[in-house]
């Protein structure tokens, strides 16, 4: 059995292995530590933090749907203050802390940086820039280019630790929305955040969810998510994270042929808590199975073995 | 093993809309813990079903469950032989009582968790009232051995079609009158509101099972809340880690 | 058991029922109708039409996901000149033929609605404004509401006919898309056409797609299509027709209950052939077990009943 | 009846990587047509999965299969008494040979179909050769009843662990120069390329079944699709409906 070389590098990070869990869906790794040794991970990402504690939405927070899931959970947090203790605590597990930040406002991102900056060990941000309900006239940041820029370059200027941008896959134009956020200074991109959705009870006759919608999450929406992946690598430079129903280790082998840099695990871990070591141990097989001696080799390669070399975004169904 | 595959060793209909299900394994469980049961393998249905563990001897654990929709009618579907997917035992169950005395009030399904408990707390050599109600006599599933632990075991049904008609809660408050047992309760919300006011007022401890729509099962996800009385900023609980059993008074029900 | 009215209307359109086929996943009706009578639909919606004929585009064309379907067929289709020859042959059915029509640039749609105009019976069209590859500078149609607009006027000015516009979801605010389609003469809207998405075959290292790039759709999309409708429904007058993976009654009448006029069915067909008929009997079933009359009752309805009644696009998950 | 649900009778693995799943039911196929099978109930796996029929009997039908991937992995699952959700049969089949003479070609799973046309043929009083190629013994499987129904019966196998070490076709054209019989091929596209080049040679009609992913089945999606020859604007026919039996001068291989 040769060994193969597993590291990855985003921003000034270096991952031994390119599998990390999903904000939000990982808590803050305490529940999945009777599981198995997390320091076998890549990285580890924590729930989205916010500047102050925060309650989070009324139940009903979650509806199941065919290979999916929507959740409301809106952000239930303890705040950075309280955070940043839970935070330090993986610091002992020497991999890579990567904190998912939110916000109402552009203060609020920039407040809760501040208090992770001084009270954290932090080893990166990301910037969850899918919240709608903002102060710039209820758009989200992260579904216009210029809001997305103006608040990256905010929290850029606030921290030398590595910055990375969560993408909402909400949008028209998730490239236009990439270039804003690298070009203002994000050190990698991860992508996507979840898809917005709703369900209905046909027996009360009401939404399910408390909140109305929420954001749809597992495999139902890796096709969409993949297409983005492959779309963003074909236009920015800085690496990417790639997220969206990866499940196993073919999801994920996958991700990174389309272009993924590093691969989160989110939705997956609820049906088998042991999705992320499977997947590293999955994709290594995959690498020795296929004669690659580093991760990095398949990185893209779906772009790069295509017969006519057309890199591009691809040429887009119904049109003669 | 917190995942496991386990042999359906037996799987049957026990009443209108109840089906008991026994696997081989061991497990250290708790009275009031569930179970996370993938019930397919493909991605869809895509999460565990919470179920509550009905009862756990050497080497065998019983699930008892109502087919409410898609994914607790495909468990239905499945054949002694079949391997189930595991992931469990979770949460925290019911506490022993201070005292002798326990009144178990049980609605419907409710009485998965609620028969383990009885089997647990006869052990414990405590005194048991056991009160279950069901729609109707197709619906009322009394568990063989109940009645050899309870030392009173009352039923009530909706149309009187088994033991007294009513709600099963009509005979409670009497009941704590005499008796002054810790309550333990499992069903519908409207019973466990009714059993935690009757309880209240009659000044006994009120411990309640609830459910919650869940995806982890173990805490990660923040999915399965309920409103906490508590007054920090934590304004919920989560059903998987802090309940499934919560006092009636923790809760906003 | 007691009748109730299924019949709704949809621009000039009265329906006998609320339930068609979708757009490109019942071809020209020839292929369901050996397996049961189709005038028992509510309409008939053909394969996108372009005015010259148009061959698609080369295999592999399908890829399936999880509970979902990605395809990119490539508007195969005989050109609105034959296509004009099989849509008279479905008049013979007594029910509204709804031809989806789309074109690479405003003049390729204007000339097909014009042949069609001329040439054929139908009673409607659908323009599918979703194809990426355009005139406008490689801008969809449907992806802003300017030339959406634009489109729409000018085929608004050709025809009397009812005039559908069925919107791509792939766009940042579908509710501004709609808003455009029905000032600018839209009779009513069909949402949603597919997600774009991908899929990469992890042993040839290479997209699945010939295309690369396919529409996603089937049940996994329900969700997000379902969130799309209600939150158009909560904003514009004109009647919607819902799609996007309905596979059964329950499916069609959660879409109805989200302010759905009608409902259109297409992937599920391919699993079920007679998906379509069972779903008008189940809509039929629900609206009895449940005491209304009428099915145009239940429209909107999952609003109406809301406590509070707040019947705007609701607030969206990740923030406090 | 178009859309059935029927009851497996036997389910088994014939040779490395091949079952045989015979299910009760009356079907009037054409040899070549195929059947577009629901491996399970659930949205994922979504679509049906196109496969021939291998034997059609009084009472019983036959089907040959791979385990591929994920539907037919799940397929292979299924146990005698389960039941199974066809469409079908759909599709054209293969056309009787002009002439007194077929030769039939089969490579790996490709004998699904072309052991049910070998059966039909037979009954039409047609003269058989037949060549059947895998990659090793395992992975050979010859129906018992084929030695009767072929007067000329020849097996290749890669390695040469059964019957003539190498290619299925290199036998072909030493034959077909032989007899100049009609040739009707199944299995993997290289080796209908190299079938399809030694009927062109020795002016021989030839056949070919081919596979594409299919969604419908019917001809409604137009997603099966394989390049035609013909020269108009239909650049494609659909396998589904055009096919799966092509002239192999009616497409691009
Ligand atoms: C800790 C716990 C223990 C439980 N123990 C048992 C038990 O021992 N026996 C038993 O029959 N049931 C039990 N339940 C309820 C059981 O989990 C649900 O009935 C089941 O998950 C429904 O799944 P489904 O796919 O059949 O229904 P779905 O199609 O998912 O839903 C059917 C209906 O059930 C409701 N529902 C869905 N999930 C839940 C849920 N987790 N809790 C409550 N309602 C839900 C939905 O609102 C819907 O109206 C328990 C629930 C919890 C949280
Ligand atoms: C008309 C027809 C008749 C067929 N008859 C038989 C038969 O008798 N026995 C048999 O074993 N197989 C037959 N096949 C092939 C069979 O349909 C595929 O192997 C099967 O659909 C794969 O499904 P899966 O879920 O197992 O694999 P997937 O996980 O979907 O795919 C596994 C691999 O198979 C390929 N594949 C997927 N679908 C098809 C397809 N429709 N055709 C060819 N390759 C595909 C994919 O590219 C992938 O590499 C037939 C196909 C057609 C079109
Ligand atoms: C229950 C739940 C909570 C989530 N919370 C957050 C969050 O706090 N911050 C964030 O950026 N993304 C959050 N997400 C989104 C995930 O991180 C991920 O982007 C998305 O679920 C897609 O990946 P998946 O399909 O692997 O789950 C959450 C997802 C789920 C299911
Ligand atoms: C094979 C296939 C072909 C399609 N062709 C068209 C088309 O020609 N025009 C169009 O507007 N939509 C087309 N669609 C989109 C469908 O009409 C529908 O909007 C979409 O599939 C979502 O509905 P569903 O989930 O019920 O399939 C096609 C979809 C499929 C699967
Ligand atoms: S189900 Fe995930 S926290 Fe309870
Ligand atoms: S599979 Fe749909 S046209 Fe052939």
């Amino acid at each position: 059995m040769n060994a193969v070389d597993l590291s990855v590098q985003i921003g000034r990070l270096k991952l031994k292995n390119p599998v990390m869990p999903a904000s939000g869906c990982f808590g803050y790794g305490e529940e999945y530590a009777p599981y198995y040794d997390l320091s076998r991970l890549g990285a580890i990402v924590v729930k989205g933090t916010t500047a102050d504690p925060c309650p989070g939405n009324p139940p009903v927070r979650l509806a199941e749907t065919p290979a999916g899931l929507l959740n409301a959970i809106g952000l239930q947090n303890p705040g950075a203050v309280a955070a940043a203790a839970k935070i330090n605590k993986l610091g002992a597990l020497g991999i890579p802390v990567i904190v998912n930040v939110a916000g109402h406002s552009t203060e609020d991102y920039c407040r809760a940086v501040r208090i992770l900056e001084t009270e954290s060990t932090a080893s990166a941000y990301e910037l969850n820039v899918s919240c709608p309900n903002v102060a710039s006239g209820g758009m989200a940041f992260g579904t216009r280019p210029e809001t997305t820029a103006a608040l990256v370059k905010k929290v850029r200027a606030l921290t030398d630790r590595t910055l990375i941008v969560k993408l909402s896959p909400n949008v028209t134009d998730i490239v236009a929305i990439a270039r804003a956020a690298a070009e203002a200074g994000a050190d990698a991109l991860s992508l996507i955040n979840t898809l917005l959705g709703m369900a209905i009870d046909i027996k009360t006759r009401r939404p399910v969810l408390a909140n109305l919608t929420g954001g749809l999450s597992g495999p139902a929406v890796k096709p969409v998510a993949l297409r983005m992946v492959w779309q963003v690598t074909s236009a920015v430079e800085v690496p990417v994270i790639g997220l969206g129903g990866i499940s196993n280790a073919d999801d994920a082998v996958e991700f990174m042929l389309a272009g993924a840099t590093a691969v989160a695990i989110g939705t997956a871990n609820f049906r088998n808590p042991y999705a992320c070591p499977e997947v590293i141990d999955g994709i290594a097989g995959y690498l020795r199975h296929n004669g690659f001696a580093s991760v990095t080799e398949i990185v893209g390669l779906a772009k790069k073995e295509r017969p006519g070399g057309e890199h591009g975004a691809g040429k887009t169904d119904y049109c003669p | 093993m917190p995942v496991g595959d386990y042999r359906i060793k037996e799987i049957r209909k026990v009443a209108d809309g109840i089906f008991r299900l026994a696997f081989a394994g061991n497990m250290e469980a708790e009275p009031g813990q569930f179970l996370q049961v993938a019930v397919g393998r493909t991605h869809d249905p895509l999460l565990r079903r919470p179920l509550s563990i009905h009862d756990c001897v050497d080497g065998e654990v019983v699930l008892l469950f109502h087919p409410a929709g898609r994914g607790t009618n495909l468990l239905a579907e499945k054949k002694p032989g079949d391997s189930l997917n595991v992931l469990g035992p979770l949460g925290k169950g019911f506490p022993l009582p201070a005292g002798q005395t326990a009144v178990l009030v049980a609605g419907g399904i409710g009485i998965a968790p609620l028969f383990y408990l009885a089997k647990v707390l006869k052990g414990a050599g405590k005194e048991i009232v056991f009160l279950a109600g069901a729609r109707d006599t197709g619906s009322l599933y009394i568990p063989p051995e109940l009645p050899a632990l309870a030392a009173d075991l009352r039923f009530t049904t909706d149309d009187g079609s088994a033991g007294r008609r009513g709600l099963v809660t009509e005979e409670l408050p009497a009941i704590l009158d005499r008796i002054k047992g810790e309550v333990y309760a499992c069903g519908p919300l409207p019973m466990l509101r009714e059993v935690a006011r009757i309880a209240r007022n009659s000044g006994v401890p009120c411990h309640v099972s609830l459910e919650a729509r869940m995806a982890c099962g173990v805490g990660a996800c923040q999915g399965c809340t309920v409103a906490a009385v508590a007054g920090d900023w934590q304004k919920y609980k989560r059903v998987c880690v802090e309940g499934p059993v919560f006092g009636s008074g923790e809760v906003i029900l």
